[in-house]
């Protein structure tokens, strides 16, 4: 299904997704929009794994099953990422990033 | 699969058999006397420190994907020890009211971050040890969190966990990248295969700047602090020991195994970024006046030296780097029990508390004096010999200048260990820490880690042990 | 078991001793008796040494003993003496002895006092006995440390502000000696074989010239720091002013020695041609080290920093003399230190023991001592003579021989940098006669000194000790000399070896 | 063009832009809404890959688990109708720098290497295999990190429920001044 | 007898003695330790006088050439294989007569003493200092080799130092003391300094290789010059500024009329006799090497020998203090003696002036002694130092008015005393040298003759003052030694010195040139007769000449300024523009420096604390940046 698609359109895209979720975690003021661009940079690596799994060593399938464990993990990561992110908001009743800086210099 | 394969992976099923255990006298054992879970832990973790000690075979499971052999055992010994130690300087802690309730889960979760660890430091693949990587960060941050009643605790796990899941993302980016590259992510195929030509080059800065995460290596150190200071003292002293030094280790078999083509290119990652962890480090700690955080910029620095060990790639740089784990471990976790155990006692954590600390509490102020001077690098104690090993891997390369640098910065540190020194020993206080009597586990734990401190440094097997072995390199 | 190994061992022992004892009074007993111990071993020891060398044992080193430690970087804990550490041990024993004695009323934490002192003690003696660079480098380290615990804990003054600064000076130091010494070892072996940190073995083989060139100023400035080597010799003043007595003696008296004596066994003996082609900035330093301590001197208020800042010139004459490479000289900085530790050790013990009385340091703030305590006094007069370099006291025979040694030298440089180091003696009179005029004679100032007591047992017997060697030296200097001259055929040997003249 | 690139751009597009959407939008709700869209793509492009499985997974465990999670804790700790501070100019500015540097060289670094493809068959991936992979132990045998993925699993449950486990509001931190 | 073995004891009895005192003489009852010391010292004389009669009469003189001889010689510090300090007995003429001179005064004091310091507190402290001071003395006469010297002549500075400080309670003596011994001292710098380009170039210390005129150490001593001068010429100059110093030569005299605050036996001893003649003795040891070697420096010597005996002989006309009179003759005489070496010659009659010098140096160390003891008899009666407060004694102390006299007539070189002949071969030596050297040492006799007259008549003519109690005679304990000493400086002029003690050992024949002796008597007494004038009949004429010479009085009576020339020396220059500076510089530069180092730690420190800033997108920032860097050092930068 993949046919005329060249792989760097994939790394391409899978990149753009990456650095927008930098761009999202460096920005965002939410702590749940930052564990949300957490998301798109976990979704651009496992685009990649696949991608590269399928053009270049298709006879295995060690990208395939990488990116299956890190939605696993990612999904581990953010049910205790949130459980955190709701303890924040009954300590701080807040969960805008730059407040929570008690601790600093 | 043969009972002697489970023999040769036996720590990490150990240490899943513990948690299961704790799990079980969790659920199994009536509310009343959950007290006992601690004990039963602590002792199935003793036996299986002293099992990691048995002889043990080299090889190979899962296709592969499982390596041990005499180094990795040697590491997993070694962090074995500081976590049997981080766990004993815990009980005073964990005996409080407002934490009697999630004993057993406290213990289940560091255990199963230290299998994480444990996976981490035996993965032949680099998807085990990702999620070794995990499993040694996820419980974690819940731990650093454990705090009930502490803002900070809270504002420390909400920073690891969202860093570390940022460095993970980075990390794995890299790893795609030399998938990419490789086709492959057994570490031993890779090896041969990796070719030094640029993407590689950039999937490995992805993959270091997540390990130095982990280690706290400038400018990826940030989090450091402000989670030590955060998290409990037993989960800073384990963040700060245990979790380094494995991420060390893991960070030092990947490199000397997998990457040494590119070693011309890591050798200058690791010069610019140990200068920068040694100075940083060290400046951010002179002006500290929490004494977690103070010695959380300080493991920073540490992590500065570390790296001198492992610039040279060579095996005398692999042994010294896995001796001053070992060496550190006890430093570190000395100080940190006495940190440990006058916060327990007094509820008091700043520099301007210690002050005159040795008239009321001499014992704790000589071991933290001992600790820190270790740390610092002064004979007669294991530090010395630590840094000077430390150095004269880095030396033998022909790093003369970056050793000039360190030891330049050993001075700096020296500064800001003897200012605590001065305020236990020099500086007068109308309202010193009162004396106070510690239990059997703490004065346990200081025991051993002051035997550790002295013991390590001047009984030299135990280097030479070390550095007996092959590392394959 | 060796006899050099006692001298680590002994202390460590009277350290346990100390820790043992339950009344605080015993503690200055025990360390007196460890201490008397220390110095009758060192009797032993120089005994034993001439009667070997007069027996004919011509090898480089005596008493040997060699463990190997750390098998894979071949350290080894090897001790061995010749001459110059037979003598240098020698001087510790006497300088840690009376040392004890100089402090028998110290009453705070008395327990820990003697305790980092004599840890400080082991330090020394554990570096003069040395013939590992390791071994070396480890107990100097030890020896610098409990200078901040003794300085900041029983100084005066701004003595938090003193230790800090003192330890992290002579720590920085280490810190290049470190490098130096890691430089050494890597290049012990130019033609193969194995690596070896074992003095003696290095100086068998040519370190790289190019290995030389850095190595060298790293550890002679490393030890330099130690020999108050301008400009890295501030410490000594603010450290020396606040201490108190016995680490003002066992500091200015030992420790700065260990500069010396390591400059001249690490740095010049492997090194030799780096240290002929540089010396001359070397040169240049130390001998502005000489006049500069000399002049500063000369209106110091405080008793202490006179006599830091005459450290500073004393202490840079033996690096002054250490770099001219001839036996003479050579041999003139071994007496010198030896000089300049007896007589530097009974200084700082009187200002102690005057401090003790008058509460103050200042000279002008005292006057006319001699009536009072007229004991001290005339110690404070043969304390100064010795440093002015009289006839008869150990001064003279160390300034002289470093003189005469130095003005050898074949090179016009060399000659006309002893000269104004020379000019060094007469600023020693002024200062040493200024301070006598004003701190002991004329008329006694103030009613309260008819209070004072003279020496009491334990202060005559600190100071006669010193005063006795002080006057052996100066009066029998061939004993010394025969021995210590004989040992540094080696380094001349080495020397001359590289076909330098 | 092909079917195959227009589903290709297709897909690409709605990740690109909803990506961009998702870390800027003001709107908290949306911005998980716009989340959930890339994520859908993400498992269009999984079909494009050929592997069915994965995007299964991606659509419950992503879109279905993660995403729902996400939604019910903006619900706990937001007002849905929350509109964000815009961003501060400065860093927006720097991150936004700081993220196309990191574009850019990424970027340049891919299309600078010639990717090499291996000439062996490619495997077909269904169930079965996925199945017979994970449970074998021997070379590409996965059964191990599928092993050790359960404590991390029991491990992360665990961990939710001491953190959730009730605090008290007080806090008991001594204020201390961190810096000299 | 004639082995000498036994003149080691000439000085290690005094070293004895200085021990036993040193350390157990408060233990003593004063008494006994005076006469301990004082018995030490008179076998000590024996002994010396002794060795003299064996050496001039019995050993030596046997071919009419005295040969030198070494008594013994052991090593006490070996530098190099030809350089070591060695310590022995050389006996030549010259030593052999210092020893008389040294001893016989010695005794004197010694005896004196035992009178005049009765009663006083730490009177064992001031014999064990004279014991130091005799040992010291003594061993530099009979050094062997220039290095012993050296070490002695230190040994006699610290004795003079705590001689002149013996009184430390008294401001003025410590200052004096101070001032003695740190102008001696930088004085000796130069020696020493000297010694070492010496020893450099002749590879040897030793007084018989040195001075040999056929040996090579003077055959060596040419080559290399600096600004014109070879470099032993240097290193003599440099030798005998050390002789300047001692010998309180101008400009390093200043020290010398301070060094009057010590008790006067003392200052009979060491500041008229014995110690301030060593720089002359210094000269005449090295005596070879200057006349073959180092012309220059010795016509240096001459010069500054004359320029110093006229210039103090002007400030003595104007001093008030009777031992300040007679300490800046002392600085004249010896100006004399230094004046006679420095025109000699070598070898028979042409070492003349070495001859002289040698006698004046004996003749002046009894009438100088003599001088000082009458003055401390004087003091003892009328308990001042000043001569206002002195007059008409004649009749309260006759014994020591007809010393006194006796004293003032050798000084005045009026025959038959003793001062008239050494005085009269130096002016003839002069004369054969250089004609203007020659008149200024003609001036300078009548000067002489004039001021110590002038100091006579003051004190014993002239009306009584106001005495507190009746000056009486002193005890006999002190006139004993004035009676000796005026036999002997009454009569030494007898002695055949030419036959004694001459430049190479060889006797010479002399007489009295009288068409020099005469004219030099003549002028003495004109000066006798001025003063007569002056002080007796017209006591108002002094006051009235001031008056009209009114300034150059007043620099004469403030010594030329030369004190105050050093006070803005010492205290300006070296205190104030070089001691201070550099403890400033020290502690602000240097110390300032290191103290930077830690400051600016400390404030970068501070400065950088804002990226630990707490907030977590601005870690991460830092993170990615780290990353993109780390990826375009590495890859693009450094590839």
């Amino acid at each position: 299904m993949n046919a005329g698609i060249p792989l760097s359109y994939f790394l391409i895209l899978a990149a753009v997704m990456f650095f927008t979720g930098i761009y999202g975690f460096l920005t965002r003021r939410n702590l749940i929009t930052i564990l949300m661009s957490v998301e798109l940079i976990l979704n651009s690596v496992n685009i990649n794994f696949l991608a590269l799994n399928r053009y270049l060593f298709p006879h295995k399938l060690e990208g395939f099953f990488f990116s299956l464990f890190i939605i696993t993990v990612a999904a581990a990561e953010a049910a205790v990422a949130i459980a955190l992110i709701i303890n924040i908001y009954r300590r701080f009743t807040t969960i805008n990033v730059e407040d929570v800086n008690i601790m600093k210099y | 699969m043969s009972i002697g394969d489970f023999a040769i992976m036996r720590h990490e099923l150990l240490l899943t058999a513990v948690i299961l255990v704790v799990l079980a006298a969790e659920i199994f054992s009536p509310s009343g006397k959950r007290k006992s879970t601690g004990t039963i832990a602590i002792a199935a973790f003793a036996f299986i420190t002293v099992a990691g000690f048995l002889p043990s075979p080299a090889g190979t499971l899962f296709g592969n994907m499982y390596i041990a052999d005499k180094t990795r055992l040697i590491m997993k010994n070694i962090l074995n020890i500081g976590a049997l130690l981080v766990l004993i300087q815990s009980v005073t802690w964990l005996g409080r009211d407002e934490n009697r309730d999630r004993v057993s889960e406290y213990f289940i979760l560091l255990i199963s971050t230290l299998t994480g660890m444990n996976f981490m430091i035996s993965a032949g693949h680099f998807l085990m040890f990702y999620i070794g990587l995990e499993l040694a960060t996820i419980p974690l941050t819940a731990l650093a969190a454990y705090e009930r009643y502490s803002n900070k605790s809270a504002e420390a796990g909400i920073k690891l966990i969202l860093i570390s899941a940022l460095s993970s993302g980075v990390l794995l980016y890299g790893l795609a990248m030399l998938y990419g590259t490789t086709g492959t992510l057994y570490f031993e195929e890779a090896a041969h295969l990796l070719k030094n030509n640029n993407l590689q080059t950039l999937g490995f800065i992805f993959f270091f700047s997540g390990m130095a995460f982990k280690i706290s290596i400038v400018p990826f150190h940030l989090w450091t602090a402000d989670v030590y200071e955060g998290a409990p003292v037993s989960i800073t002293s384990y963040l700060s020991v245990i979790s380094k030094g494995a991420a060390v280790f893991i960070f030092i078999i990947v490199l000397f195994t997998v990457f040494p083509v590119i070693m011309a290119s890591w050798q200058k990652a690791i010069y610019a970024t140990s200068v920068l962890t040694m100075t940083i480090g060290n400046l951010f700690a002179i002006r500290q006046q929490n004494l977690k955080r103070f010695l959380a910029f300080s493991s920073i620095s540490q992590a500065g030296y570390i790296f001198l060990g492992i610039i040279g790639g060579n095996a005398a740089g692999m042994a010294s780097v896995i001796y001053y784990i070992l060496v550190y471990i006890f430093s570190n976790l000395g100080a940190f029990g006495a940190v440990a155990a006058i916060s327990n006692a007094s509820g008091r954590e700043d520099l301007k508390d210690y002050n005159g600390l040795y008239r009321t509490n001499p014992g704790v102020s000589l071991i933290m004096t001992l600790a820190l001077f270790s740390l610092a690098g002064i004979p007669p104690v294991a530090g010395f010999f630590g840094k000077f090993f430390l150095f004269a891997a880095a030396a033998e390369k022909g790093y003369y200048l970056l050793v000039t640098i360190a030891v330049l910065n050993t001075i700096i540190s020296l500064y800001y260990y003897l200012l605590v020194v001065k305020a236990m020993f020099i500086n007068a206080n109308e309202n010193p820490v009162e004396s106070f009597k510690s239990d059997i586990p703490t004065k346990l734990a200081l025991g051993i880690c002051t035997a550790g401190i002295f013991l390590t440094g001047f009984a030299s097997p135990v280097y030479e042990a070390i550095r007996n072995l092959s590392f394959g390199i | 078991m060796n006899i050099l190994s006692l001298f680590v061992l002994i202390p460590l022992l009277t350290i346990a001793g100390i820790v043992m004892v339950k009344d605080i009074r015993h503690v200055k007993v025990v360390s007196g008796i460890g201490t008397g111990i220390q110095l009758i071993m060192s009797a032993i020891l120089t005994f034993l040494y001439i009667q070997a060398r007069q027996s004919g044992d011509t090898s480089e080193m005596l008493f040997v003993k060699d463990l190997v430690w750390f098998r894979s970087l071949n350290i080894h804990f090897a001790v061995g003496v010749d001459g110059v550490s037979v003598a240098m041990i020698a001087l510790t024993s006497i300088v840690v002895f009376s040392g004890v004695f100089a402090s028998w009323e110290m009453d705070y934490l008395t327990r820990e006092f003697f305790i980092s002192l004599i840890l400080l003690a082991t330090g020394v003696f554990g570096f003069f006995i040395s013939l590992d660079l390791f071994t070396m480098f480890l107990f100097y380290e030890l020896a610098v440390i409990p200078m901040y615990l003794l300085i900041g804990i029983w100084g005066s003054g701004p003595k938090e502000y003193s230790a800090m600064k003192l330890t992290l000076m002579l720590m920085g130091a280490s810190a290049l000696l470190l490098v130096g010494i890691l430089g050494i070892y890597f290049n012990s072996a130019p033609e193969g074989g194995n690596l070896s940190f074992n003095i003696i073995e290095i100086s068998r083989t040519t370190i790289p010239m190019k290995a030389q060139y850095i190595f060298f100023p790293l550890t002679f400035i490393g030890f330099g720091v130690l020999g108050a080597l301008f400009p890295f010799h501030t410490w000594s003043p603010d450290g020396h002013s606040s201490a108190p007595t016995a680490v003002s003696m066992l500091h200015a008296g030992v420790l700065m020695k260990l500069g010396g004596y390591g400059a001249f066994r690490v740095a010049i003996f492997l090194m030799p041609e780096a240290a002929r082609e540089l010396s001359w900035i070397f040169i240049i330093l130390t001998t502005i080290s000489v006049v500069y301590g000399a002049f500063g001197a000369i209106v110091q208020k405080d008793l202490k920093y006179i006599n830091a800042y005459s450290s500073v010139s004393h202490c840079g004459l033996v690096l002054f003399a250490i770099l001219m490479m001839n036996h003479t000289a050579m041999n003139g900085a071994v007496i010198q230190m030896i000089s300049h530790g007896l007589m530097t050790a009974l200084f700082f013990a009187l200002i102690g023991m005057i401090y003790g009385r008058t509460h103050t340091r200042m000279i002008n703030e005292m006057g006319g001592l001699m009536k009072v305590i007229p004991f001290l006094s005339v110690c404070y007069v043969i304390a100064g003579l010795a440093s002015l370099g009289l006839p008869g006291l150990s001064g003279f025979v160390a300034e002289m021989t470093i003189f005469v040694g130095a003005f050898q030298h074949p090179d016009t440089f060399q000659r006309v940098a002893t000269i104004i180091a020379v000019s060094s003696i007469v600023i020693t009179a002024v200062y040493i006669l200024r301070v006598i005029a004003i701190l002991l004679l004329g008329p006694s100032e103030k009613n309260s000194y008819e209070l004072f007591s003279d020496a009491r047992w334990y202060e005559r017997l600190s100071t006669v000790t010193l005063i006795v060697f002080i006057a052996f030296i100066g009066l029998l200097p061939f004993l010394l000399t025969s021995m210590t001259g004989a040992s540094l055929q080696p380094f001349m040997n080495k020397i001359l070896g590289m076909n330098i003249f | 063009m092909t079917l195959n690139q227009l589903m290709f751009i297709l897909f690409a597009s709605i990740i690109v832009v909803f990506s961009i959407l998702t870390v800027t939008s003001r709107r908290i709700l949306r911005a998980a809404v716009y989340l959930l869209f890339v994520l859908i793509s993400t498992a269009g492009l999984y079909f494009m890959l050929n592997y069915a499985f994965l995007a299964a997974v991606q659509l419950t465990l992503y879109a279905g688990g993660i995403v729902v999670l996400i939604i019910f804790s903006i619900l706990l700790t937001s007002h849905i109708s929350l509109k964000f501070e815009p961003v501060e100019w400065k860093k927006s500015l720097f991150s936004a720098l700081a993220a196309i540097a990191g574009a850019l060289i990424t970027i340049i670094t891919i299309l600078d290497f010639t990717f090499s493809a291996t000439n062996e068959a490619a495997r077909e991936v269904n169930m079965r295999l996925v199945g017979k992979s994970l449970l074998s132990v021997g070379s590409d045998g996965y059964i191990l990190p599928f092993e050790v993925i359960s404590v991390l699993l029991l491990a992360a449950m665990v961990a939710a429920i001491i953190i959730a486990k009730k605090g008290g509001p007080k806090s008991t931190d001594t204020q201390t001044s961190n810096y000299q | 007898m004639t082995d000498f073995n036994y003149t080691l004891w000439i000085f290690l009895i005094p070293f004895l003695v200085f021990i036993l005192l040193g350390l157990a003489g408060h233990r003593l009852k004063a008494r006994i330790s005076g006469l301990l010391g004082t018995a030490a010292l008179g076998v000590v004389t024996v002994l010396s006088y002794i060795t003299a009669y064996f050496y001039y009469f019995r050993t030596a003189g046997i071919n009419d050439v005295f040969r030198k001889i070494t008594v013994f010689d052991s090593t006490w510090l070996h530098f190099t294989d030809t350089l070591e300090i060695k310590m022995g007995i050389l006996l030549d003429p010259i030593s052999v007569m210092m020893l008389i001179v040294i001893s016989t005064v010695s005794l004197m004091v010694h005896i004196y003493s035992l009178g005049y310091m009765k009663g006083e507190k730490g009177f064992e402290r001031y014999y064990s200092f004279l014991s130091l001071f005799a040992f010291s003395m003594m061993g530099l006469v009979v050094a062997t080799n220039i290095f012993q010297m050296y070490i002695f002549w230190e040994l006699v500075g610290i004795s003079s130092y705590l001689l002149i400080g013996f009184y430390y309670q008294k401001p003025e003596a410590v200052r004096a003391s101070k001032k003695a011994f740190i102008v001696t001292r930088f004085a000796d710098l130069g020696f020493l300094i000297g010694i070492l380009l010496l020893s450099f170039n002749t590879r040897t210390f030793d007084f018989s290789v040195l001075t040999d005129p056929q040996g090579t150490a003077i055959a060596h001593s040419s080559g290399i010059s600096f600004l014109g001068l070879s470099v032993t010429t240097w290193s003599m100059i440099l030798v005998y500024l050390g002789g300047v110093g001692k010998s309180a030569m101008f400009p390093f005299h200043i020290w010398l009329p301070d060094a009057m605050e010590g008790p006067t036996p003392v200052s009979a001893l060491i500041h008229a006799a014995t110690m301030v003649v060593a720089g002359v003795y210094l000269v005449a040891r090295m005596f070879p090497v200057y006349f073959f070697a180092a012309p220059a420096a010795l016509e240096i010597v001459a010069w500054i020998g004359a320029f110093s005996s006229l210039f103090a002989a002007i400030i003595a006309c104007t001093q008030t203090d009777i031992k300040r009179v007679l300490a800046y003759s002392t600085i004249s005489q010896i100006g004399y003696m230094m004046l006679a070496l420095g025109v000699s010659g070598y070898g028979g009659h042409d070492g003349l002036g070495f001859m002289a010098s040698m006698f004046h140096l004996f003749t002046h160390a009894m009438f100088k002694a003599l001088l000082f003891l009458c003055a401390g008899a004087i003091i003892h009666a009328v308990h001042s130092n000043f001569m206002i407060d002195m007059g008409g004694l004649r009749k309260y102390l006759p014994l020591t008015h007809l010393t006194f006299l006796i004293a003032c007539l050798a000084i005045s070189g009026i025959p038959p005393f003793s001062g008239f002949f050494s005085k009269d071969e130096i002016l003839a030596a002069a004369f054969h040298h250089n004609k203007v050297l020659f008149f200024i040492e003609y001036a300078v006799a009548g000067i002489t003759a004039f001021y110590m007259f002038r100091l006579y008549f003051t004190v014993f003519r002239g009306e009584d003052r106001h005495y507190h109690t009746v000056p009486h005679e002193a005890p006999p304990t002190m006139t004993i030694p004035l009676i000796i000493l005026a036999t002997a400086a009454a009569f030494s002029g007898f002695i055949p010195f030419s036959k004694l003690v001459t430049s190479d050992g060889k006797a010479f024949q002399t007489h009295i040139e009288w068409g020099i002796a005469i004219p030099s008597v003549l002028i003495a007494t004109t000066g006798i007769g001025t003063a007569y004038v002056m002080y007796v009949r017209n006591p108002s004429l002094p006051g009235r000449i001031i008056s009209i010479f009114k300034h150059s009085y007043k620099l004469a009576l403030n010594k030329f300024y030369i004190d105050e020339m050093y006070l803005f020396i010492t205290k300006k220059i070296i205190f104030r523009y070089i001691s201070e500076p550099v403890a400033w510089f020290d502690r602000h530069i240097v110390d300032g420096t290191m103290n930077a180092l830690a400051i600016v730690t400390q404030v970068v420190s501070f400065r950088i604390r804002e990226f630990q800033s707490g907030q977590l997108q601005k870690y991460a920032f830092f993170f990615i940046s780290g990353t993109i860097l780390l990826a375009l050092t590495l890859i693009y930068l450094l590839h």
